[in-house]
C-alpha cells in the first residue's frame, strides 16, 4: 500500500512545535509520528530533541574506534618498519626508540579519529543522501519544513492540521 | 615478518649505543692525530682531494663558503695574542688541527636525517649514502664540528671543475656526487672495503697496517695513525690505551683525577656526547725557552 | 538503523584488511620471482647455449669462469679479451665460415674491440662485487658455478644472447641477504659483516652448521 | 554597541553573503592580479634554483638553512589562528566567532599549503622527495622515523587534512543554501555535488552537531602538537640558541600571535572587498584586537623567559648567540623583531585604536613582519655563530632567489585565499542565523522578565 | 714495461671511458638499465691486467727538486693517485701536497699539445720534423758563443745529453737557473764544511735553531725534513727536541716552533754572533770576532730582547748536540753570505759539525750529478742578453720572464735574441715570448733518471718511468728531443739509440755492475730496477772539513730608509713555490697554512703597523718599490716584524693556464736587482717598499672564519707544556 508525502512550511519554530505536538496527540491511522515525520530547518534547533523524542547519535563510537585503530596501527607500522632487515643504529639511539614513535602514534591517533568521525557522520546522517521527493528552497533560508508520509486516507487530516496552524505553504506529492 | 621480529627481539631493539652494548665485533675503525708532529702542511687535504673525487669549486664559490674539503687544516693562535695585556707576536707559534668527520659513535647527524641516508655501520663508521640523500641538510645543521659538505652545484657538469682530461683522474671506486647531496669524510671506505674483502677471502681479519687512509698515507710527519680499535695489536688501540681514552665515555676517568694527568690524549667536544672516533694528542710546548 | 549497522560492519572489515596489508608490507616484499628484461641487440649474437649448454642439448659445458675469468678476482666479471675467443676458434675449422665467426675474425684482424652492450647494468651508485659472491658460494660452499652465477644471471646456458631474468632491485638483493646462509668452517667468512649487536642478525648455529646473513649496511653497496 | 543586529532578516543574510560570490568590489581583481605577479616571480626563482643548484640561494657551510625554513615556520604559525577561532572559541561558546571563523579556517588550510611548498623548495633533491614517504617500496626501505622532520611531515599532513575536513563539514549547510539559491551553471553543479544532498533534516543536524564538536576537540591538541613539533626541529638539535626548553610553548604562542595579526589584516580586507560591514562588525574586530593584544603579551613573556633562561644558564655558546643577535650582523633585524612583536602591540591596548581600521591595518601588517623576523632570527644567527668557532660565518647574505621565493609565497597564499572567498561563502550563513536567532531569543526573554517584574 | 705498453694503450682506450662514465654520473638514474651502456673488452690483455683492480708502478716525483720517489696507482690504464715509495730514503713512502698534485700536472687541460711556431702574435702548429729542421737551420747560422741554454736544475742522463748537445757545437753558455735555490748557503757550506749540501740530522739534534730555514715547508727537501722533524719531536732518549725559529716573517716552520723569535730583517748574522758571544765558549780569533757583539748591541740592532738571547744560548749550551740552520731569510740580503757564514760559525762553535751535520754520499757518476740551479746564473744570462751576445736561446724547466726581478727587465732583453726555443708543458710567460714552443711529456709519461741534490742516507738514483700512455699524441719527452737534436749533429754516435728509452736502458745496463746489478742478466737487472724505481748506492763520502772562517766577516747594521720604510719579504707558499705549479687547481684551492687564503695573493702586515697606516683586512693596497708597484689585498698577520711586509710568490700569472691566469699579483715585478756581494746571488729580501691604500676593499677569500683563528669556549686544539706531560708513556 503506497504512501504519499506531504510537506508543510511554517514561518517560525514555535508554530512548527505546536504542529508536532498536535500530530503526536491526534491518533491518525496510516501515519506514525516517530517514523513518518521529518522536520527540516535552516539552522540547528537543539530543542527538536524534546518534542521529537530521544533519537540516539552514534558518531562518537566511530570516533573512539578510529582513534584507537589509528594509534595502534601507527605504533606497530612504525616500530615494525624500524625493525626491518636494514635496521642500523642512528645516533646511538635504540633501533626502536619510543619517544619518536609516541609522537607519531599521537598524530596517527588524531588522524584516525578525525577521518573515522567524518566517515561516521556521513553514515549516521545518511549522507550523501538521495533528495527527498518534496523540498522547498525556503527551508534553507528561514522556514521550518515538516515532511510527513502517510496513507491516502490520512493525508487530508494532516493537511487540516497544517493549515489550522496557518502553514505558509503545503506541497503534495502528485497522486498516482 | 618484521612485526614478529620486533616482538621476538624487543630487548635487542632497545639497546642504546655505545653505552649499553659493547659494539663492533670485530672491527671498529678509529684514528689518532698527534698535534705535536702535525706541521699543518696540507698534504693530507690534497691527498683527500685526489682519493675521493672532491671538486675544486674555484675562487668565487670559495668566497661564498661553499668549499668541499673533507679534511681541513685549522690553525689557532694563543688566546691572548693581540689582546689587552697579551703578546703582540705569536711567540709560541700556532697550533694546527686537521679536522674531518669524527665518525661519532652516537652521531648527532644520524638521528635527524629524514630518510636515514646517514647511519652507523657495523664497523663503527658514520656512513653517508649519497643516492639516498634528499638534501634536507639537517645533518649538517646538527653537526657540532661542521664537517659535512653539501653539493650546492652540480660540479660534474660545471666548467673547469673536471675538464675532459681530468675526468680520467677520478677514482672509479668513489661515486662522484651530483648536485643536492651531502658528503663528508668516509675514512676512505673504498680502501677499507677492499682489504676487508681480501681478508674474508682468506678467512681472517684485517691486520694492522694492511690498510692506510689517504691522509695518513700522505702525511710527511706520520702524525695520523689509523686502524682497528678492537685489535689489541693495532697502533691505534695501543695509543688509545696508553692515553687512557675510552670510546664509550663522555668524560674520561683520567680527567677526574686530582691535578689532571701527564697524558695528552683528548677528543674534541667530548662533553656533548657524540663519542667521536678520533683522538687528538695535544701539542707540546717547551717550557724552558 | 539497520543501514548504520551494515555500514559499520563494512567499515570494521575495511580496517581489518587495511591493517593486515600494512603489517604484511612491512616484511620484505618478496621479489624472488623472475622478471624478464628487454632483449638486447649485440654486435655478434653470441650463443651462450652452444658454449655453456649441456652436452645433451649440443652444448659444450664450458665453465663460466673460463671466459668470464675476472669474476673471481675482481668486482667486475669482465668480458673475455678477443684473443681468448680466437684462441679456440682459429682451431675450430668446422664453424670457421659461419657468419658470426667471420665477423669475429674481422674484428680480430682490425685489432678492434667488440662493442658489446651491457646487459646486467646496475645503477652507477651500486657497487656490486662478483669476487665476494663467487668466493662465498662457489669456493667456500662448493655450490656449482652455474648455480651460483644463476642466482642473479638466471639460466644463461639456455640463452643465446644473455638477457636479464631477475629483478636486480635493492629489495631483491636484500631478500637474499636476509636469508641465513651456511658458513663452512674454513670459510669462516661471517666476520664483521652484520651489525652484530642486533641479536636477531647474529649468525646462529642450527645443529652443526653455522649460518650467517648477508651484509646489511648501506655502505657495502653504496660508496 | 552590538556585535550584530538581531533584527536582521535571514533572507537578507543569504542575499548579502551570496552577493560576495557574484560581484565583489574592483579591488578584488587588483589583489588577484598582484598576487599572480608575485607568484610568477617565485616560480621563476624556483626554476632557476632547480636547474643550477641550491648554491644560487647563497647558502653555505655553516648556513645550511636559509629563509626557506624561516618562512616555512612562519606559514605554519599563521595557520594556527584558524583553529583558535573555529575550535577553541567554539568550545567556549563565544558566538561572536561565527561571522569570521570561516575565512580563518580557509587561512589555516592555505597557509599550510604554502608552508608545504617551502619544504619542497628547501630540499636539495626535490625530485627524490618521495624517499621521505613511508610506503612499501621495491627498495624495502623506510624513512627515518626518528627525525623531527618526519614528525613534522606527519603532523602537518594530519593537521592539513583535518582542518580541510573541518572546514568542509562546517560548510555543508551553507553549500546547500548556495545550491538552492544560485542560478544554474557549473557552480550549481559543484554545490549540488558538495552539499551531499543536505536538507537540514533533524537527523542531519543532530549528527552534524556531535561531529563538529568532536573534530573541534581533536583540532585543539593537534594544533598545539603541530607547532611544538616544528619547535622540536630546533629543540631536538644541540645547536646553541635552538636547544631551548621553552621552545614549544614559545612557538605555539608565536603561531597564535601571527595568526591573529593575519586575521585582523584579512578581516579588514574582506570586510571592504565583499561589503561585509553588516557581519564583520567593529565590535567583533575589537574582540579580536583584544585577543591579539593578550597573545602578544604572552609571546613577549615567553620571549623574555627564553632570554632569561639562556642568560642565567651556564651554556656559554647559547649566551654568545644571544649576544650576537643583539649586537652582531643581525642586530637591526633582531631589534626590529622586538619592536614589532612587543612594543608595537601596546597600541592595541588603547580603545581609540581598537576600532581604527587604518591604524589596525598598518599595525597588523607590522606585527606579521615582526613574527616573520622572529622566525628568521631563530634560524640564521645560530648557523652563523654555532658551537665550532672555525665554522663561524657572519657575512653570508640570502640571495635574491631566496627573497624572491619568500615574496612569492605571499602571492601564492593570497591567490588561493581570494579564489576561495570568491567561490565559497566566506561568512557562515547558517551560523550567523543561529547567532541572530539565539540573541533575539535572549532579548525576548529579557523583555518578558521585565514585564513579569511589573 | 715496454712490451706492456700496448696493453696499456689498449687498456686506456677500451675501459677508460667506461670507468670515467661510471664515476661521473654518480647520483644519476635510480633504475636498472639494460643495453644502454656499451662495454668493450680488450683485444689482447696481459694476465696481470684485471679490470677493476689497480696496478702499482714506481717512479719519481718531478714537482720539485727534492727527488722523492713515488708509487702510482694505475687502473684501466689511467694513473689515479700518487703515493710515496717506501723504499726511498728521502721520502720513505710519504708525499707533500705538491707531489699529490702531480696527477693534475699530467692531466692538465692547458698543456701544450703541438709544436708551435710564432706567426705574428700567435703560434701555429707545425710538425716535429719541421721543428727540428728549423732548429738545425737556425743553429747553422750562429757560433757556439751565440747560443744560450737556460734550464732548471737537471741531473741524471738528461743532464748528460744536455751537456753533450751543447758541447757538440762548443757552447759553454748553460745557465742553470732556479728562482728559489739556496745558492748562498751552498757557497757558505762549501767554505765551512767543504761540501755544498751536507746531511742535516734534525732527528739527532736536541735543539734546532733555524734562521729562517722553512724546512717543513719549502726548504731543500721538505718531506724528508718533515720526517726527521717528527722523530725529533718524539725525542732522542726521552728528550723531546726543541725548535727555535728566528725570522722576520713567520714561516710554516716558525709556526711549529716552540719559540718563534722575530728580529729586524737582515740582522740574522748579528744575532748569530751575539749568541756565540753569549755562549762564551769561543776561543782565539772567533772570540775576537764576536767580541763586539755584546748583548746590548745585538739586542739593539736585532730587536731581540737580551734575556731571550741568553735563554737561547743557555739552552744551546745545555742540550747538545744541536743544529743551526741558515735559510732563505738569512741569505736573502746583500750581506747574505756574511749572515750564512756567521750562522755556520755558530754551528762550528757548538761543535755540531760531524754530529748533526754530516757529509752526504755522492753518486759515483759525476756527469750525472745534479747541476744545481741558482740565481747568479740569471744575472749573467740577463747581462748577456742585454748586450745582445746571444742570438739563439733555449729554455727548459725555467720561467725567467715570470721569476726575474722587475728591475732586470728580462722580458725586453730576451726579445733581443732573434730565435728563442722554449720546451714547455704550458704556455707560460716565457713560452709566450718564444719563437718556437716544443710540447713536453708530463713527468708521468716520460722516462728519465734523477740524482737528488740532497741525499738522505747513502746515495740513490731515482728512476722515472711512464705510469700511463701519452695523453696527447704530439708531445715528446725532453730526452727524446735532445736525442733527436744530437742526431742532427752526431748521427753516428747515437744511431743505435732509437729513442731516449733505448739510450737510458743501454746506459744503465752497461754500468749494471757499478749500479749494484751484479751479474744479473740485462733484462732481469733492468726489470728489477724499474720495479724498484730506485737504485741505492754506497756512494762515496768525503769527510767534512770543519774550519772556522771568520776572516772578512763583517755584518752591516740595517739602515733606515724614509722613502721606502718597509722591507719586502717575498714569502714562499708551501704549495705554489716558485709558481710553476700554479695551474694545478688542487694547489690553488689548498689554503696557505698560516692565512688560509686561497686563489689569490695578499700582503701580510703586522696589526700594529696596520693600525698606524689605518689599513684593515681586505683593503686593496699598493706596494711601491724603486722598481715598480703592484696592488693586492691586505691581511693583518701577527707573525711578521712591524718593519716588514710579506707577499707570497707564485701568483700573478699573465699566462700558464685557466687556473693560474689573472689570480693575484707577482712580487717579482717590484723586486730590485740587488745581489749578494760575495756570490752574486739575487738578494730577494733586500727590496725596500712603501705601502698605501687605494680605497678599494674586498672580502678576503679564506678558510679562516669570522672568529679569527681563536679558540673560543671549547677546547679544540689542545696544547700542553713539557712540564705537564710525560712523553715516555706514549707508544
Amino acid at each position: 500500500m503506497s504512501k504519499r508525502h506531504l510537506l508543510a512550511l511554517f514561518s517560525n519554530f514555535d508554530e512548527a512545535e505546536l504542529v508536532v505536538q498536535e500530530l503526536r496527540n491526534t491518533q491518525i491511522n496510516g501515519f506514525n509520528v516517530n517514523d513518518d515525520m521529518i522536520v527540516k530547518s535552516a539552522i540547528e534547533h537543539p530543542e527538536v530533541e524534546e518534542f521529537l523524542g530521544e533519537k540516539p547519535v552514534y558518531v562518537q563510537w566511530f570516533t573512539l574506534f578510529g582513534a584507537l585503530m589509528g594509534g595502534l596501527l601507527g605504533f606497530f607500522l612504525i616500530s615494525g618498519a624500524q625493525a626491518n632487515f636494514y635496521a642500523q643504529l642512528k645516533g646511538g639511539k635504540p633501533i626502536v626508540p619510543l619517544p619518536p614513535n609516541f609522537v607519531l602514534t599521537y598524530e596517527m591517533f588524531i588522524l584516525g579519529g578525525v577521518f573515522i568521525t567524518v566517515l561516521g557522520f556521513l553514515i549516521c546522517a545518511g549522507l550523501p543522501a538521495r533528495r527527498s521527493p518534496l523540498y522547498s528552497a525556503n527551508v534553507s533560508e528561514d522556514q521550518i519544513g515538516i515532511l510527513v508520509k502517510s496513507d491516502e486516507g490520512a493525508s487530508n487530516t494532516l493537511k487540516e492540521i497544517f493549515s489550522k496552524h496557518q502553514a505558509l505553504e503545503i506541497q503534495e506529492e502528485a497522486g498516482k | 615478518m618484521s612485526v614478529n621480529n620486533l616482538l621476538e627481539n624487543w630487548s635487542q631493539f632497545r639497546h642504546a649505543h655505545p653505552v649499553d652494548d659493547k659494539p663492533h665485533d670485530p672491527y671498529k675503525w678509529a684514528m689518532t692525530i698527534d698535534l705535536d708532529t702535525c706541521s699543518g702542511c696540507n698534504a693530507c687535504s690534497v691527498a683527500c682531494y685526489a682519493e675521493n673525487n672532491i671538486p675544486v669549486v674555484g675562487k668565487e664559490k670559495y668566497a661564498h663558503g661553499q668549499v668541499m674539503h673533507w679534511i681541513r687544516i685549522e690553525h689557532y693562535w694563543d688566546e691572548d695574542l693581540g689582546e689587552e695585556g697579551g703578546s703582540e707576536f705569536p711567540e709560541q707559534g700556532a697550533q694546527f688541527l686537521p679536522m674531518m668527520c669524527q665518525q661519532c659513535e652516537a652521531a648527532p647527524c644520524e638521528t635527524v636525517c629524514p630518510v636515514g641516508a646517514t647511519n652507523h655501520t657495523a664497523d663503527g663508521l658514520n656512513s653517508q649514502v649519497y643516492n639516498r640523500c634528499i638534501g634536507s641538510r639537517y645533518c649538517s645543521a646538527n653537526c657540532p664540528y661542521k664537517v659535512r659538505y653539501f653539493n650546492w652545484y652540480d660540479y660534474p657538469t660545471t666548467d673547469d671543475v673536471w675538464p675532459a682530461e681530468m675526468t680520467q683522474q677520478l677514482n672509479p671506486d668513489v661515486t662522484v656526487r651530483g648536485k643536492g647531496v651531502m658528503e663528508k669524510c668516509t675514512f676512505c671506505i673504498q680502501r677499507l672495503h677492499a682489504v676487508k674483502g681480501t681478508a674474508k677471502n682468506e678467512g681472517r681479519l684485517v691486520r694492522d697496517g694492511e690498510v692506510q687512509v689517504a691522509c695518513q698515507e700522505a702525511c710527511p710527519t706520520d702524525a695520523i695513525s689509523f686502524g682497528n680499535l678492537i685489535d689489541p695489536e693495532s697502533r691505534v688501540h695501543k695509543q688509545w690505551k696508553a692515553q687512557q681514552v675510552e670510546l664509550d665515555k663522555d668524560k674520561q676517568l683520567k680527567d677526574e683525577k686530582e691535578g689532571g694527568t701527564d697524558l695528552r690524549g683528548y677528543r674534541i667536544l667530548e662533553n656533548m656526547r657524540p663519542y667521536p672516533s678520533v683522538m687528538y694528542l695535544e701539542r707540546v710546548r717547551e717550557s724552558a725557552i | 538503523m539497520h543501514r548504520f549497522l551494515r555500514m559499520s560492519v563494512l567499515l570494521a572489515g575495511l580496517f581489518a584488511v587495511a591493517s593486515t596489508f600494512a603489517a604484511e608490507s612491512l616484511q620484505q616484499v618478496s621479489m624472488t620471482e623472475d622478471s624478464l628484461g628487454p632483449l638486447v641487440e649485440q654486435p655478434i649474437e653470441f650463443p651462450h647455449d652452444r658454449h655453456a649448454g649441456d652436452a645433451g642439448k649440443g652444448g659444450m659445458e664450458i665453465n663460466c669462469m673460463y671466459c668470464h675469468t675476472y669474476a673471481r678476482r675482481s668486482a667486475v666479471a669482465g668480458i673475455p679479451p678477443l684473443q681468448k675467443c680466437i684462441g679456440c676458434h682459429q682451431s675450430i675449422e668446422s664453424v670457421r665460415e659461419t657468419p658470426r665467426i667471420k665477423k669475429l675474425f674481422e674484428y680480430w684482424d682490425a685489432k678492434k674491440a667488440i662493442p658489446w652492450k651491457k646487459v646486467h647494468d646496475l645503477p652507477d651508485f651500486v657497487r656490486f662485487t662478483h669476487e665476494r659472491h663467487i668466493k662465498r658460494f662457489n669456493e667456500q660452499l662448493n655450490r656449482p658455478i652455474q648455480e651460483v652465477c644463476g642466482y642473479c644471471h638466471g639460466n644463461v646456458k639456455e640463452m643465446t644472447v644473455a638477457r636479464r631474468s631477475k629483478e636486480l632491485s635493492m629489495g631483491w638483493c636484500a631478500s637474499c641477504h636476509e636469508k641465513d646462509h651456511p658458513v663452512t668452517a674454513e670459510g669462516g667468512s661471517d666476520i664483521g659483516e652484520q651489525a652484530y649487536w642486533y641479536g636477531f642478525q647474529k649468525s646462529e648455529s642450527s645443529g652443526d652448521v653455522l649460518k650467517a646473513k648477508g651484509p646489511n649496511d648501506c655502505w657495502h653497496c653504496h660508496k | 554597541m552590538k556585535d550584530i543586529r538581531e533584527d536582521i532578516a535571514w533572507a537578507k543574510i543569504n542575499q548579502d553573503v551570496l552577493k560576495s560570490l557574484e560581484n565583489p568590489r574592483k579591488l578584488y581583481w587588483w589583489i588577484l592580479a598582484v598576487a599572480l605577479g608575485m607568484l610568477g616571480i617565485a616560480v621563476g626563482c624556483e626554476v632557476y634554483q632547480y636547474n643550477v643548484g641550491m648554491g644560487v640561494a647563497n647558502m653555505d657551510n655553516p648556513h645550511m638553512w636559509g629563509l626557506y625554513i624561516a618562512t616555512f615556520i612562519f606559514w605554519i604559525g599563521m595557520s594556527h589562528s584558524g583553529t583558535l577561532l573555529s575550535a577553541i572559541l567554539h568550545l567556549m561558546h563565544a558566538d561572536w566567532r561565527k561571522p569570521i571563523y570561516r575565512f580563518a579556517e580557509a587561512m589555516t588550510t592555505f597557509s599550510l599549503l604554502t608552508a608545504g611548498l617551502f619544504v619542497a623548495v628547501h630540499i636539495g633533491r626535490v625530485w627524490q622527495m618521495y624517499y621521505a614517504l613511508p610506503y612499501p617500496n621495491e627498495r624495502g626501505l623506510w624513512p627515518n622515523f626518528q627525525s623531527p622532520l618526519l614528525w613534522d611531515a606527519m603532523a602537518i599532513f594530519t593537521y592539513l587534512s583535518s582542518s580541510i575536513l573541518f572546514l568542509y563539514v562546517g560548510m555543508i549547510p551553507d553549500l546547500a543554501i548556495c545550491r538552492d539559491r544560485i542560478h544554474a551553471g557549473w557552480r550549481k553543479k559543484l554545490y549540488t555535488l558538495l552539499s551531499l544532498g543536505w536538507e537540514g533534516t533533524d537527523r542531519q543536524w543532530r549528527n552534524f552537531r556531535v561531529t563538529y564538536l568532536t573534530i573541534a576537540c581533536f583540532l585543539i591538541p593537534l594544533a598545539v602538537s603541530v607547532h611544538s613539533i616544528v619547535a622540536s626541529d630546533f629543540g631536538m638539535s644541540q645547536a646553541p640558541g635552538w636547544h631551548v626548553t621553552s621552545f614549544p610553548p614559545y612557538f605555539v604562542a608565536g603561531a597564535l600571535y601571527s595568526g591573529c595579526a593575519a586575521i585582523i589584516t584579512l578581516f579588514i580586507i574582506l570586510r571592504y572587498v565583499f561589503r561585509f560591514e553588516e557581519y564583520m562588525t567593529l565590535p567583533i574586530l575589537k574582540k579580536i584586537v583584544r585577543l591579539t593584544f593578550a597573545i602578544a603579551m604572552v609571546w613577549t613573556y615567553l620571549n623574555a623567559v627564553e632570554f632569561a633562561s639562556v642568560w642565567y644558564s651556564h651554556d656559554e655558546a647559547s649566551k654568545d648567540v644571544l649576544i650576537q643577535k643583539a649586537s652582531g650582523t643581525y642586530a637591526p633585524f633582531w631589534w626590529a623583531m622586538i619592536f614589532c612583536g612587543s612594543i608595537l602591540p601596546i597600541t592595541l591596548a588603547f580603545k581609540r585604536f581598537q576600532t581604527n581600521i587604518p591604524v589596525l591595518f598598518a599595525v597588523s601588517l607590522l606585527l606579521n613582519l615582526g613574527m616573520w623576523l622572529e622566525r628568521w632570527m631563530i634560524v640564521a644567527p645560530t648557523f652563523s655563530h654555532g658551537i665550532y668557532p672555525w665554522a663561524w660565518d657572519h657575512d653570508q647574505w640570502p640571495s635574491f632567489v631566496q627573497w624572491g621565493m619568500v615574496f612569492g609565497s605571499f602571492g601564492w597564499f593570497t591567490l588561493l585565499f581570494m579564489l576561495f572567498c570568491k567561490i565559497f561563502p566566506s561568512v557562515s550563513m547558517y551560523e550567523v542565523k543561529e547567532m541572530v536567532y539565539h540573541r533575539s531569543l535572549h532579548l525576548k526573554k529579557g523583555e518578558a522578565d521585565e514585564q513579569g517584574a511589573h | 714495461m715496454m712490451d706492456s705498453g700496448f696493453d696499456r694503450r689498449d687498456f686506456l682506450k677500451v675501459m677508460g671511458w667506461g670507468g670515467a662514465a661510471v664515476a661521473l654520473s654518480g647520483c644519476g638514474n635510480t633504475s636498472i638499465e639494460d643495453g644502454k651502456e656499451t662495454v668493450a673488452p680488450y683485444v689482447e690483455a696481459a694476465d696481470y691486467v684485471i679490470p677493476g683492480i689497480g696496478v702499482y708502478y714506481n717512479s719519481s716525483c718531478a714537482q720539485c727538486d727534492a727527488g722523492c720517489s713515488i708509487n702510482g696507482r694505475v687502473r684501466e690504464g689511467r694513473v689515479l693517485k700518487l703515493e710515496g715509495n717506501p723504499a726511498s730514503a728521502i721520502n720513505r713512502g710519504r708525499t707533500c701536497g705538491l707531489g699529490q698534485a702531480g696527477v693534475q700536472h699530467h692531466y692538465n687541460p692547458d698543456r701544450v699539445r703541438e709544436p708551435l711556431l710564432r706567426n705574428g702574435d700567435k703560434g701555429e702548429a707545425i710538425s716535429w720534423d719541421q721543428a727540428y729542421a728549423l732548429i738545425a737551420d737556425k743553429l747553422s747560422e750562429v757560433s757556439g758563443e751565440e747560443i744560450a741554454f737556460v734550464s732548471g736544475g737537471v741531473s741524471g742522463h738528461l743532464k748528460v745529453l744536455m751537456e753533450n748537445y751543447l758541447s757538440s757545437f762548443g757552447c759553454k753558455n748553460h745557465f742553470v737557473y732556479e728562482a728559489l735555490a739556496p745558492g748562498v748557503v751552498r757557497a757558505a757550506n762549501k767554505k765551512a764544511y767543504g761540501v755544498e749540501m751536507p746531511r742535516y740530522n734534525i732527528d739527532k739534534a736536541k735543539v734546532v735553531l733555524s734562521f729562517g730555514a722553512d724546512f717543513l715547508g719549502s726548504w731543500v727537501s721538505p718531506v724528508h725534513f718533515s720526517q726527521q722533524y717528527a722523530k725529533f719531536r718524539k725525542g732522542v732518549d726521552g728528550q723531546r727536541g726543541t725548535l727555535i725559529q728566528v725570522e722576520s716573517k713567520m714561516t710554516l716552520t716558525g709556526a711549529n716552533a716552540d719559540r718563534w723569535v722575530h728580529l729586524r730583517p737582515g740582522t740574522e748574522g748579528i744575532l748569530a754572533m751575539g749568541i756565540i758571544n753569549a755562549l762564551g765558549t769561543a776561543k782565539g780569533d772567533i772570540a775576537a770576532a764576536v767580541a763586539g757583539y755584546d748583548r746590548a748591541f745585538v739586542s739593539k740592532e736585532t730587536g731581540v730582547p737580551a734575556g731571550q738571547i741568553d735563554k737561547i744560548a743557555a739552552m744551546l749550551k745545555l742540550r747538545s748536540p744541536s743544529l743551526v740552520l741558515a735559510g732563505s731569510a738569512a741569505e736573502g740580503y746583500a750581506h747574505g753570505s756574511q749572515n750564512a757564514d756567521a750562522i755556520n760559525l755558530l754551528n762550528y762553535v757548538l761543535g755540531n759539525v760531524g754530529k748533526t751535520i754530516e757529509a752526504a754520499a755522492t753518486v759515483p757518476f759525476p756527469q750525472m750529478a745534479p747541476a744545481t740551479g741558482n740565481t747568479a746564473a740569471l744575472k749573467s744570462l740577463n747581462d748577456g742578453l742585454a748586450a745582445g751576445r746571444y742570438k739563439v736561446l733555449f729554455n727548459y724547466a725555467a720561467n725567467p720572464v715570470f721569476t726575474a726581478p722587475g728591475a732586470m727587465s728580462f722580458k725586453e732583453n730576451m726579445a733581443k735574441a732573434d730565435f728563442k726555443v722554449v720546451f714547455a708543458h704550458y704556455i707560460d710567460e716565457t713560452a709566450l715570448q718564444a719563437d718556437l714552443v716544443l710540447p713536453l711529456d708530463s713527468a708521468l709519461e716520460d722516462w728519465g733518471t734523477q740524482v737528488p741534490e740532497y741525499m738522505a742516507d747513502g746515495a740513490q738514483i731515482n728512476i722515472q718511468q711512464p705510469l700511463m700512455e701519452k695523453l696527447h699524441a704530439n708531445t715528446r719527452g725532453m730526452g727524446d728531443i735532445l736525442l733527436a737534436l744530437l742526431k742532427q749533429r752526431q748521427a753516428e754516435d747515437y744511431k743505435n739509440y732509437e729513442d731516449y728509452y733505448a739510450y737510458l736502458r743501454a746506459a744503465m745496463v752497461q754500468n749494471k755492475a757499478a749500479l749494484g746489478g751484479g751479474s744479473a742478466d740485462d733484462d732481469a737487472f733492468w726489470n728489477e730496477t724499474l720495479t724498484d724505481g730506485i737504485i741505492k748506492l754506497e756512494g762515496k763520502v768525503t769527510a767534512l772539513s770543519a774550519k772556522p772562517n771568520v776572516v772578512g766577516l763583517k755584518l752591516p747594521t740595517p739602515m733606515e730608509n724614509d722613502e721606502f720604510p718597509l722591507q719586502l719579504i717575498p714569502s714562499v707558499n708551501i704549495s705554489l713555490r716558485d709558481g710553476r705549479h700554479s695551474n694545478q687547481p688542487w694547489l690553488q684551492e689548498s689554503p696557505d697554512p698560516l692565512t688560509t687564503i686561497v686563489w689569490d695573493s695578499w700582503v701580510e702586515i703586522h696589526p700594529k703597523k696596520a693600525a698606524e697606516l689605518h689599513i684593515s683586512e681586505g683593503d686593496i693596497v699598493e706596494i711601491t718599490s724603486k722598481t715598480g708597484s703592484i696592488k693586492t689585498q691586505a691581511y693583518l698577520f701577527p707573525g711578521i716584524h712591524p718593519e716588514a711586509i710579506s707577499i707570497p710568490i707564485g701568483q700573478g700569472h699573465e699566462a700558464l693556464g685557466r687556473y693560474a691566469k689573472g689570480y693575484g699579483a707577482n712580487p717579482f715585478h717590484i723586486m730590485d736587482a740587488i745581489f749578494d756581494e760575495e756570490t752574486g746571488e739575487l738578494a730577494m729580501h733586500e727590496t725596500r717598499v712603501k705601502i698605501s691604500k687605494t680605497g678599494q676593499r674586498v672580502i678576503v677569500v679564506k678558510d679562516e672564519s669570522s672568529a679569527g683563528a681563536k679558540q673560543i669556549r671549547e677546547k679544540i686544539a689542545g696544547r700542553v707544556s713539557t712540564d705537564d706531560v710525560d712523553l715516555t708513556k706514549e707508544v
